[in-house]
């Protein structure tokens, strides 16, 4: 095995109206296995797949948004999200799901996963990854 | 009044088809008539009964079969489209020299004069694609 | 003549919300399903092209959409109406042809 | 049989990107055979679809757009093209096949099935047909 | 250089296929190295024997086929996509009680994990997608 | 680190080629492929936008798809690479990582 990559999952399509969001969510949980170095990118339509209370229960879809909430657990905890994408969707952070994870080397302080970030900010992180998973 | 439906993508990957069996669903139990379903595009991809989805999702396939078989629906997939994607029938499989078939039970293959003639004999088609 | 016009995906994504209400004619409909139901809330970029349509369209948006992706009801335009599959039925049934934006 | 219809098939999208502009064609040739009244509207990226001098060797699939120039064979002579649409992407009719029809009730004269529209026309044009076929 | 690939939708509907055949066609040419080709999402339908496409267009299936056994390629199909959508090969047919099975020539089933790896041992990963 | 966003969607369509351009750092290269190709031709709607990123970024467009879509190079925005699959190749192995915007 190499050494340690940087791995970016990069999130810009809405849930449910295609399943692109479901089954890269599945790619995070498997890849969580690897030790690899990951991170996830939420922009553009995006930033709607970790939205506050979806019920799917009238379109007869399973709701895959809880699975978010695990991440943490599988040490999946350097969450962007995008500023200029939820600004234009007249969205904050508020509307986020809480999404958080324990600090191990500090006394497993419970902290938030979330970052949001600038659209400059979010640029860097892309270039700085070794491998870009685009869904 | 009588209704027929288009639809232009295959399943789970977008939501076509599961707005497509809602509506479908609603117009029958609401006293509509529905003359005939036309899968196209991707959407023959609905007629596969090799599909396994996971056990606490919803069967697609399986829904529309039973829906066929409740209302006596005429599910059609487009022969043109299905070949191109490999879903075929018996007989397609047998003229195209191919030794399995996947089909679904409760849908037919058959030409594109099917999605015209539910255009013009239904009071509305609708069309759910990507 | 009257006719109802679908769209299915996000305004900030695609161009077809823009699209279909520069094709509709004063008396129109327009029913936002699936992804297309963002392009019913109120606060994000394209939330103006919806209101100043409205003089013209009656829009709607499929209410089992918006609560699969957490939308609530506060948060859509005013002037919108909600309706269930039952009543995307309806629609199609009171408009002579059904145009989806795809 | 009912009555005649106004069948529209509207065109929408670019081709060779994706087939649903080769497979609408497939449905228009065979639906010229049911004698129906047939529009085609072409507009947004669906104007790329006629576009001239299309070349497809180099990307391995099957150049369609000659199929265009046999629409009127088939009776299919009314074809809607959004300026609008043209203007947007930096495109005038001479980019266009010159898709024509001989018209039997006059002499067999050679006539332009293209008419170049405004997107107030086209909208009148999806109101007034009976049956819209979108791809 | 080594390089991965990974496909998310299917043939003929959309132009992925055939750019990233033609993409690892040319890399390969170039003396480039493939280390997997990953097929996910629609990407399966890849792997279908049972399309019959028009003799005067392209075989996408079988190109892929024919350009696995001259370069010895690694084309899978991820297994979870697969089930979705009814792609399965003789194993998985029986696991799912399934009648029969449709996996083309020189594409095999397997897990996520195989696309982690690719990622991980490979120089550089391409999606090519809708 | 040096990075190659690929784009193949039209501009007129979908938000991706505006998205990639504000997401590229300078020094990054795009290249269109497929409907993206649509998007290095001059005089559309879109044309400012990536005549405008020229100073920070290189674009490249993908030969075989311009001629599928019948799109003279004479029309193609100055300053835009051609490349084919070979050239397609040798940038994704130049830069050190790859995202396609879908």
């Amino acid at each position: 095995m190499p050494e340690t990559k940087k791995f970016l999952y990069v999130n810009r399509k809405a849930p449910y109206g295609t399943i692109y969001a479901l089954e890269a969510l599945e790619v995070v949980l498997i890849g969580a296995a690897f030790e690899q170095d990951v991170s996830l990118a939420f922009l553009d339509d995006g930033v709607y797949q970790i939205t506050k209370g979806q019920d799917t229960k009238g379109i007869g879809m399973k709701n895959f948004s809880p699975t978010y909430k695990a991440l943490g657990d599988y040490d999946v905890n350097k969450i962007y999200v995008e500023q200029e994408s939820l600004d234009a969707r007249g969205l904050t952070l508020d509307d986020l799901l809480p999404l958080t994870w324990e600090d191990e080397d500090d006394d497993w302080a419970e902290k938030d996963s979330i970052k949001v970030i600038s659209a400059a900010e979010m640029a860097k992180i892309m270039e700085q990854s070794d491998v870009v998973f685009s869904f | 009044m009588k209704f027929s439906v288009m639809i232009s993508e295959g399943p789970y990957t977008h939501q076509a088809s599961d707005t497509a069996y809602n509506f479908t669903k609603a117009a029958l139990e609401d006293g509509h008539e529905c003359f005939r379903i036309f899968f196209y595009h991707d959407g023959v991809n609905n007629g596969t009964r090799l599909a396994s989805p996971p056990q606490d999702d919803r069967n697609i396939i399986n829904r529309w079969s039973a829906l066929a078989k409740e209302y006596a629906l005429d599910l059609v997939l487009c022969v043109a489209a299905a070949q191109r994607r490999g879903i075929a029938d018996a007989d397609e499989a047998k003229r195209n020299g191919k030794n399995a078939d996947n089909i679904a039970p409760g849908f037919r293959i058959s030409g594109l004069g099917q999605l015209i003639e539910a255009g013009i004999q239904s009071d509305r088609l609708i069309t759910f694609g990507d | 003549m009257s006719q109802l016009h679908t769209v299915n995906k996000s305004p900030l994504e695609r161009n077809t919300l823009e699209s279909a209400i520069i094709h509709a004619i004063k008396g129109n409909a327009l029913l936002m399903i699936e992804d297309g139901v963002y392009g019913a809330m109120q606060g994000t970029h394209k939330s103006a092209m919806v209101s100043d349509a409205m003089d013209n369209i009656s829009f709607y948006v499929m209410g089992p959409d918006l609560k699969a992706r957490g939308i609530d009801e506060a948060r859509i335009i005013e002037g919108i109406k909600i309706v269930d599959y039952s009543g995307f039925v309806a629609l199609v049934a009171e408009h002579d042809v059904t145009q989806s934006w795809l």
